[in-house]
């Protein structure tokens, strides 16, 4: 069975086909990485398998279930976890308490567990509490806990956004342009995180610009453009790969340049 | 940890002030009355600020609800003769059916339009309520609604035992905001607050908690409009008018959304305000308007945001970085980087 | 006795030394003093203030061998019911009234709830029959019953103009319960209610679609009403839009005002019947009281100045006859002989007396215009 | 021509900018390197304008313009093309460029030519010119914003981190249109992470760390840097 | 048929006051994205001042109108100043009890200066004609003919104007209105005053019809508001096209369903579209 696979996918706004009829399998245990020229149709590919966009034609499958037409919120909790290309957080708040409502879809209390203030209600607030606490561990960050959001370093947001899709127990991740806007020693250390949620066996699929990074990560890539996926394979293959070098790439330059 | 205890302190404070309320004024009707109507007030905001202070959906229905509330307990004492608790009951359950309903499709909306879409909806509550004279009276409004039936020994004639079944319901709507507000449901909610679409990402049904918070939300206005009508004991379409849920907006506003004391603070000052501002008559608005204005420009967070944000200022200037894990710290002190 | 919960005024009451001691009584009311009703609010008070300055200004009135001047609390209920309620509370409670004036029936009926539990005469503004007749011992309804109208305008307009009537009254309890009196008796009289809705004044900005719409029915005669204002604007529409029928105007509108919306002349209102304006009335008083207000307000009273003004008079002379400031039952009961014991030249208008349920019983006046004239009929006194 | 001297900025207690000093002449494409937090962005949005500054002076072309107006600041010449693009995403791409213009609104024919050459620059704006700015791709709305920067016919543009989030052959592009801007004879101030390219289109630079500008020399010594080659090259 | 002409006529009028009250909120809504609840006191301090200077400086009803719109506009502007710029930054919630707060003012302001007497408002227009059969009065034509002329002549200043533009782009980005060189508080403050001198309009030529008195704003803007929903916030064309469909709705829904409910049948119009629409007919774009 693959883990997911998507087929004819296609997405229309209005007269622009952003998403054009792409098949695509994505590998179990493996760092995908989506790239193409702006406008590509990146970001929205990720949207349509998050559930927050509707493909106008098309399948997703996970794990052999069709998702094509799952809510976002469903799709979160059958273990399918993104972040956003601006970084998107619960701004008012600290970051332990973003990464606890991270993990609020694993639990079950109810309205009435709260009023009543139930046996489940405290268990899952210790388990929710605890494993925010282990997710912030796990991304380097677990001394800013109590820090408002809002007045954490853009690095440091990069990575909370990582440790809130991490809580939500995902099977696979997808992260949108995540070491965007970030120097390059941090995106070393970026790089490093993802290799990271590979182990502990976490699937990665990753949108990137940054060439470097991506060669030397990825298990796998797919290029976008105008919508088409143009090429797909290992990066020596892809860096090889003459259309992909015209399309996207730059012409005399290789992936080293930048 | 001194400072839980002073906390607590205050809070045990103020209740056994209030407890104690009515002894030292215990023939002076005018002040029980304007107490226990404050009261009333405080529940029904109480439901908006789960709504929208800890949900962040501004729904300006709520009078309408408040309204629905108090017709309920009217209709169905004098007109079905049913007896006052079982009406109360019936009341919250039909406001929150009625809620449910609404929000279905009000939820459809988002901010601004969801504001005005309830705000609307709110008028046509009222319009129907003018309109619908062979069950509401029509603009006449509904004559003789009873006192609650005694339980018991305990009877309700008293202005005296009004205050307290008022008080009652007042300290359990606060103990279910305070329990939902410390809970996961309540962290639900801040997050819908902040980022619908994060919240989503984040496996949380957004449409169903924001309606389940809404229908909360309700289920307050309706409690507190049918303890009004036995308050009162007349009722007239105007209590669904748009006039009182903007004077619940501010009561709230001021007393700080979002917080949990604000609906106190704000009804209080507001209400006796206006009583010691009946002086100056109609005049009085030519002060209370801009000192309303005032408030909203210099304190956004109301009053009880201003002593937080005072309290946390003195906080952080003592101590650095005092480590507990504590949800919805609302210091705002800005920008401390690490290097 | 529920008398006993709130303080007797044992303190407040000195031994009165052959009445060289005045003391103050105080009279409460709760009104609309802001917000849209607001000037209907200041009108009622107007006529209550004059007549409580003329008492206090002529040493006071004298009950029991004690003299009293006269205190009017006020306060401002912006026409809600609760408000009035609240308003009544603090007024016993702070001022230890023991009459509460209110101009409108929603504060009455909040005020019924407790009123005979705390003691205190509710004197309710209202031509609302409803308010007296709900059995409570302590209110006195001032103005007269609109239902008394009703008879003599059907025949008027009838005979006049014709068996066609369009309703379009005010939008408030006052209008439907208006339209809902005159319904059956005019189509009693072999009539015919062509068109039947109503005009929300506090809703409605323009009322023109009404008009039309009424007038494709081709009535004979409009039932309008509602403050003097709006309704002459109604009826000026009518007109703009071809009508040349008669109209019922409800007791609410006066005549003059109405003239005066429209330019001064009675031209328009031709064929309108309605209550006859105060400047028109002719009684003992009158002429004294229009003199004062028009000095100090710089226009003409309406009926409500009027009725408040000789309502306090006769508050007084019913204290009076009963020989007590405080006690509310035997001033009640003593009610009926204060009306009749008003000065006649206090008599802005002419009260036969108190009926058992605490309404006024004023003389039946109507007025209509015929050849741009205003023609009175009714009871004489 | 745009000369700062002791700019200190405060934001509460936090001192985003200390004691900068910095200077820009006619004709040059100097570029600003830092790190994410550094400062770029708010010494930028010091120069327009839209920050007050706590102390300090900012002269260009020997006037004082600290403390003047942003809408003042463009019209004497200096414009910026800021972080996050600020677009007028409902408006048309074309309407955008022409509010880009809006100093220059009473010279009709100016603005048609100025269109004109930004279209050339950036033909993919010509072809979507109809649509809304909100509905472009991230590299196209950034193509926009240098446009409509462009439009306002800058003596100084400022452009601020204009690399963020494009693809590399886009990337390459926009620093050869950079390039092509300052040559025209528009002076560019650059802010940017990516070093390797910035200095290799760039005259002379700055580097920024923490509010404090810590190093400045030509490009060849700055690329040469070791520091410099370890925190922003990589390499 | 007549009476359905007739009607139709009167929906127009009514939908003409209804769009110039419409449009200055939705403006100002576009700029601040913030509902202005203080509108209706201008509209209702725009009747008062054009009565008072009919009355008081007895000058001719048009330069009353001017006086009237150029004094609101002013106010407006002060509003803008002194309430909402401070609040830009504020919650959204907050900017409509700052707004109550004006309202109560100048409710308590107009009644205090002027009474609360409804006051009638006398026009060299009132006289009725009959036109294809359809009653009117020369004051109700000038109401369609001013909305007309109004609307044309905002429509050339916003699209063809850049200052006018300069609105619509601040409208959607302030800070990138900034950074092309537009003064952000200039062109704030113009909006305010245009909001301002619309609903000072508005009111002058419909007060003939109707009356001046303290309550008119409070009537008008909750009908504006629905307008406003209807057509898509911050759209000028949508403001418009829902003024027409709820005066016309209004009128017809009163004549031919029930005029008790005509009201009901506005609002509930608005909560369909809006179920069907949550953000209102012509709103633009998915953003
Ligand atoms: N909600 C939307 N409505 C209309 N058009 C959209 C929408 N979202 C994206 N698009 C269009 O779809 C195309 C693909 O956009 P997308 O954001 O997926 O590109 P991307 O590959 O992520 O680009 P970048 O690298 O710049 O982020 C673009 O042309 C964009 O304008
Ligand atoms: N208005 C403000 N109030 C408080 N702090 C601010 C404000 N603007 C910027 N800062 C702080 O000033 C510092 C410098 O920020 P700035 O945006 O200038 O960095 P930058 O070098 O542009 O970084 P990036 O590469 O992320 O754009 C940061 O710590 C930021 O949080
Ligand atoms: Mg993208
Ligand atoms: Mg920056």
């Amino acid at each position: 069975m693959t883990f997911i696979k998507l087929e004819g996918l296609t997405k229309r706004f209005g007269g622009l086909t952003a998403v054009d009829e792409v098949d695509f399998e994505i590998e179990q245990g493996k760092i995908t990485a989506i790239i193409g020229p702006n406008g590509a149709g990146k970001s929205t590919f990720f949207n349509l398998i998050s559930g927050f966009h509707q493909p106008t034609s098309g399948s997703i499958t996970f794990e052999g279930k069709d998702i094509t037409k799952t809510p976002p919120h469903i799709v979160a909790r059958l273990g399918i976890a993104r972040t956003f290309q601006t970084t998107h957080l619960f701004d008012t708040s600290s970051v332990i308490d973003n990464i606890i409502v991270g993990y609020r879809l694993r639990t079950k209390s109810k309205l009435f567990d709260a009023i009543l203030r139930t046996k489940r209600e405290k268990r899952e607030e210790k388990e929710a509490f605890e494993r925010a606490i282990e997710v912030l561990d796990f991304v380097g960050l677990a001394n800013l806990a109590d820090s408002p959001v809002s007045t954490i370093s853009q690095e440091s947001k990069k990575r909370v956004a990582i440790a809130l899709a991490l809580a939500t127990g995902p099977k696979v991740i997808f992260l949108d342009e995540p070491a965007a806007g970030i120097n390059p020693g941090e995106t070393e250390g970026l790089a490093e995180l993802m290799k990271k949620i590979v182990d502990s066996g976490i699937t990665v699929c990753t949108i990137e610009h940054k060439m470097q990074m991506i060669m030397g990560l990825a298990d796998n890539i797919m290029v976008l453009n105008h919508g088409a996926k143009i090429a797909q394979g290992t990066p020596e293959e892809i860096q090889n790969n003459p259309t992909v070098i015209e399309a996207y790439l730059g012409g005399e330059s290789s992936a080293e340049v930048i | 940890m001194s400072k839980v205890l002073n906390k607590r302190n205050g809070i045990i404070a103020v209740l056994i002030l209030s407890l104690l309320f009515p002894l030292a004024f215990s023939d002076n009707k005018y002040v029980l009355y304007i107490m226990t109507l404050a009261f009333i007030y405080i529940i029904a905001i109480y439901g908006m600020n789960i709504l929208a202070g800890y949900t962040g959906q501004l729904s300006l229905a709520h009078a309408g609800f408040f309204a629905i509330g108090a017709y309920s307990v009217g209709v169905l004492t004098t007109k079905a003769g049913l007896n006052f608790w079982l009406a109360l009951l019936l009341a919250v359950l039909i406001t929150m059916g009625i809620g449910f309903a609404l929000g279905i499709i009000a939820l459809r909306t988002k901010e601004h339009f969801f504001a005005i879409y309830t705000l609307i909806a709110g008028y046509l509550i009222y319009l129907l309520i003018y309109k619908w004279e062979g069950l509401t009276g029509g603009v006449r409004g509904l004559i003789g609604i009873p006192i609650p039936n005694a339980i018991g020994p305990i009877e309700f004639s008293s202005s005296i035992a009004m205050y307290y079944l008022v008080l009652f319901f007042l300290l359990l709507s606060i103990f279910v905001t305070v329990r939902i507000v410390h809970s996961l449901t309540g962290r639900t909610y801040n997050a819908i607050r902040n980022s619908e679409e994060l919240a989503q990402t984040l496996g949380i049904n957004t449409k169903l908690n924001k309606l389940v918070s809404f229908v909360i939300s309700v289920s307050f206005a309706g409690l507190a409009g049918g303890l009004y009508a036995s308050l009162v004991r007349f009722i007239g379409p105007e209590i669904a008018g748009t006039t009182m849920v903007f004077t619940f907006l501010m009561y709230l506003i001021v007393g700080g959304i979002g917080t949990l004391t604000g609906p106190i603070i704000g009804t209080m000052l507001f209400v006796w305000l206006e009583q010691y501002l009946q002086s100056f008559q109609e005049h009085r608005m030519l002060i209370f308007g801009p000192i309303l204005t005032l408030i909203v420009i210099f304190y956004p967070r109301g009053i009880v945001g201003a002593i937080q944000s005072l309290r946390g200022y003195f906080r952080t200037r003592k101590k650095e970085s005092s480590k507990s894990y504590t949800t919805n710290s609302e210091s705002t002190d800005m920008k401390s980087r690490e290097v | 006795e529920d008398g006993e919960e709130t303080k007797k005024d044992e303190g407040k009451a000195p031994v009165s030394t052959e009445g060289s001691k005045v003391e103050e009584l105080t009279i409460g009311y709760t009104g609309p003093l802001s917000g849209p009703a607001a000037f209907y609010g200041e009108e009622t008070l107007k006529g209550l203030r004059m007549a409580a300055e003329e008492i206090n200004d002529s040493g006071g009135f004298e009950v029991d061998g004690q003299k009293y001047t006269i205190n009017l609390a006020t306060l401002d209920d912006k026409y809600l019911p609760n408000e009035a309620a609240a308003n009544a509370k603090r007024l016993v409670q702070e001022q230890d009234t023991k009459f509460i004036y209110t101009p409108h029936s929603g504060g009455v009926y909040a005020m019924q709830v407790f009123n005979e539990m705390e003691d205190f005469i509710v004197m309710a503004y209202t031509s609302e029959p409803g308010v007296t007749e709900t059995g409570n011992k302590m209110t006195v309804r001032i103005p007269p019953r609109y239902d008394r109208y009703i008879e003599p305008f059907t025949k008027y307009e009838m005979e006049r103009f014709g068996k066609k009537i369009a309703f379009l009254p005010t939008a408030t309890q006052y209008g439907k319960d208006w339209a809902d009196s005159l319904r059956p008796v005019w189509e009693a009289n072999g009539g015919e209610v062509v068109f039947d809705e109503s005009i929300d004044f506090s809703k409605d900005t323009d009322f023109q679609t009404i008009m039309t719409n009424a007038l494709a029915k081709n009535p004979d005669v409009l039932f309008i009403g509602g403050p003097s204002q709006p309704t002459a604007l109604v009826l000026k529409q009518a007109r703009d839009l071809g009508f040349e029928g008669g109209f019922i105007i409800m007791d609410q509108a006066k005549l003059d005002e109405i003239a005066a919306v429209l330019g001064g002349s009675y031209d328009l209102l031709e064929g309108v019947i309605s209550t006859p304006p105060l400047v028109t009335s002719r009684y003992g008083g009158t002429e004294a009281f229009i003199e004062k207000y028009r000095s100090q307000n710089d226009k003409d009273p309406g009926s409500e100045s009027g009725f408040h003004y000789i309502s306090l008079y006769i508050l007084v002379e019913a204290m009076k006859a009963a020989g007590t400031v405080d006690d509310t039952e035997k001033i009640m009961a003593a009610m009926d002989q204060g009306a009749k014991n008003l000065p006649e030249n206090k008599e802005v208008y002419y009260i036969k007396g108190v009926d058992d349920d605490g309404g006024f019983l004023p003389l039946l006046r109507m007025a209509y215009i015929e050849n741009g004239e205003i023609v009175q009929m009714g009871e004489e006194k | 021509m745009l000369k700062l001297s002791d700019v200190t900025i405060k934001f509460g207690g936090f001192e985003a900018l200390k004691n900068i000093n910095l200077e820009v002449h006619e004709g040059e494409l100097v570029v600003l390197l830092g790190a994410n937090g550094a400062g770029k962005s708010t010494l930028f949005k010091t120069i327009s304008g839209l920050n007050k500054m706590t102390s300090g002076d900012i002269q260009f072309n020997g006037n004082s313009i600290s403390g003047a107006a942003p809408d003042r600041i463009v019209k004497t010449g200096i414009v910026q093309c800021a972080e996050g693009k600020k677009l007028f995403s409902e408006m048309s791409v074309q309407e955008n460029l022409m509010m880009g213009g809006f100093v220059h609104r009473r010279k009709k024919a100016q603005l048609k030519q100025s269109l004109e050459e930004t279209y050339d620059l950036f033909p993919i704006l010509k072809e979507k010119k109809d649509d809304a700015a909100g509905s472009l791709s991230g590299g196209q709305q950034q193509m926009l914003a240098i446009g409509r920067a462009l439009m306002a016919k800058p003596k100084l543009i400022m452009l601020d981190e204009p690399s963020i989030g494009l693809a590399p052959l886009i990337v390459e592009q926009m620093f050869c249109v950079i390039q092509s801007i300052n040559r025209n004879g528009t002076t560019v101030l650059l802010a940017e992470q990516n070093a390797n390219a910035a200095l290799k289109i760039a005259s002379r630079g700055y580097v920024i760390e923490n509010g404090i500008l810590v190093l400045q020399g030509n490009s060849k010594e700055l690329f040469n840097n070791d520091d410099i080659r370890k925190a922003y090259i990589g390499a | 048929m007549e009476l359905l002409l007739q009607q139709l006529f009167n929906g127009l009028t009514l939908g003409s006051v209804y769009i110039l009250v419409a449009i200055g909120l939705t403006l100002v809504f576009g700029i601040l994205h913030v509902p202005n609840f203080a509108h209706g006191a201008l509209y209702l301090i725009g009747g008062y001042l054009t009565l008072m200077a009919m009355k008081g400086l007895g000058v001719h009803y048009f330069v009353a109108i001017i006086i009237s719109m150029i004094s609101v506009a002013l106010i407006a502007i002060l509003m803008e100043r002194l309430v909402f710029n401070p609040l830009r930054n504020a919650p959204a919630i907050h900017d409509k009890i700052a707004a109550i707060g004006m309202v109560l003012f100048f409710d308590a302001l107009v009644s205090l200066i002027w009474g609360n007497d409804y006051q009638r408002m006398i026009t060299p227009y009132g006289d009725s004609v009959t036109i294809f059969g359809i009653a009117t009065s020369y004051q109700r034509i000038l109401v369609i003919v001013v909305a007309v002329v109004v609307v044309i002549l905002l429509q050339l200043f916003l699209k063809k104007t850049m200052i006018g533009a300069s609105i619509i782009a601040m409208a959607q980005n302030r800070e990138g209105a900034f950074l092309v060189g537009i003064n952000a508080n200039a062109v704030a403050m113009m909006t305010f005053a245009i909001s301002g001198a619309l609903a000072a309009i508005a009111a002058s030529i419909s007060s003939p019809i109707n009356l001046v008195f303290p309550a008119m704003g409070h009537i008008v803007i909750l009908k504006a508001f629905v307008v406003v929903i209807i057509g898509g916030m911050g759209s000028v064309p949508g403001a418009i096209i829902g003024g027409l469909i709820l005066g016309i709705t209004e009128s017809l829904g009163a004549t031919y369903i029930s005029n008790d409910y005509k009201d009901m049948i506005a609002f509930l119009l608005l909560i369909i579209i809006m179920t069907v629409r949550p953000k209102g007919l012509f709103a633009k774009g998915v953003y």
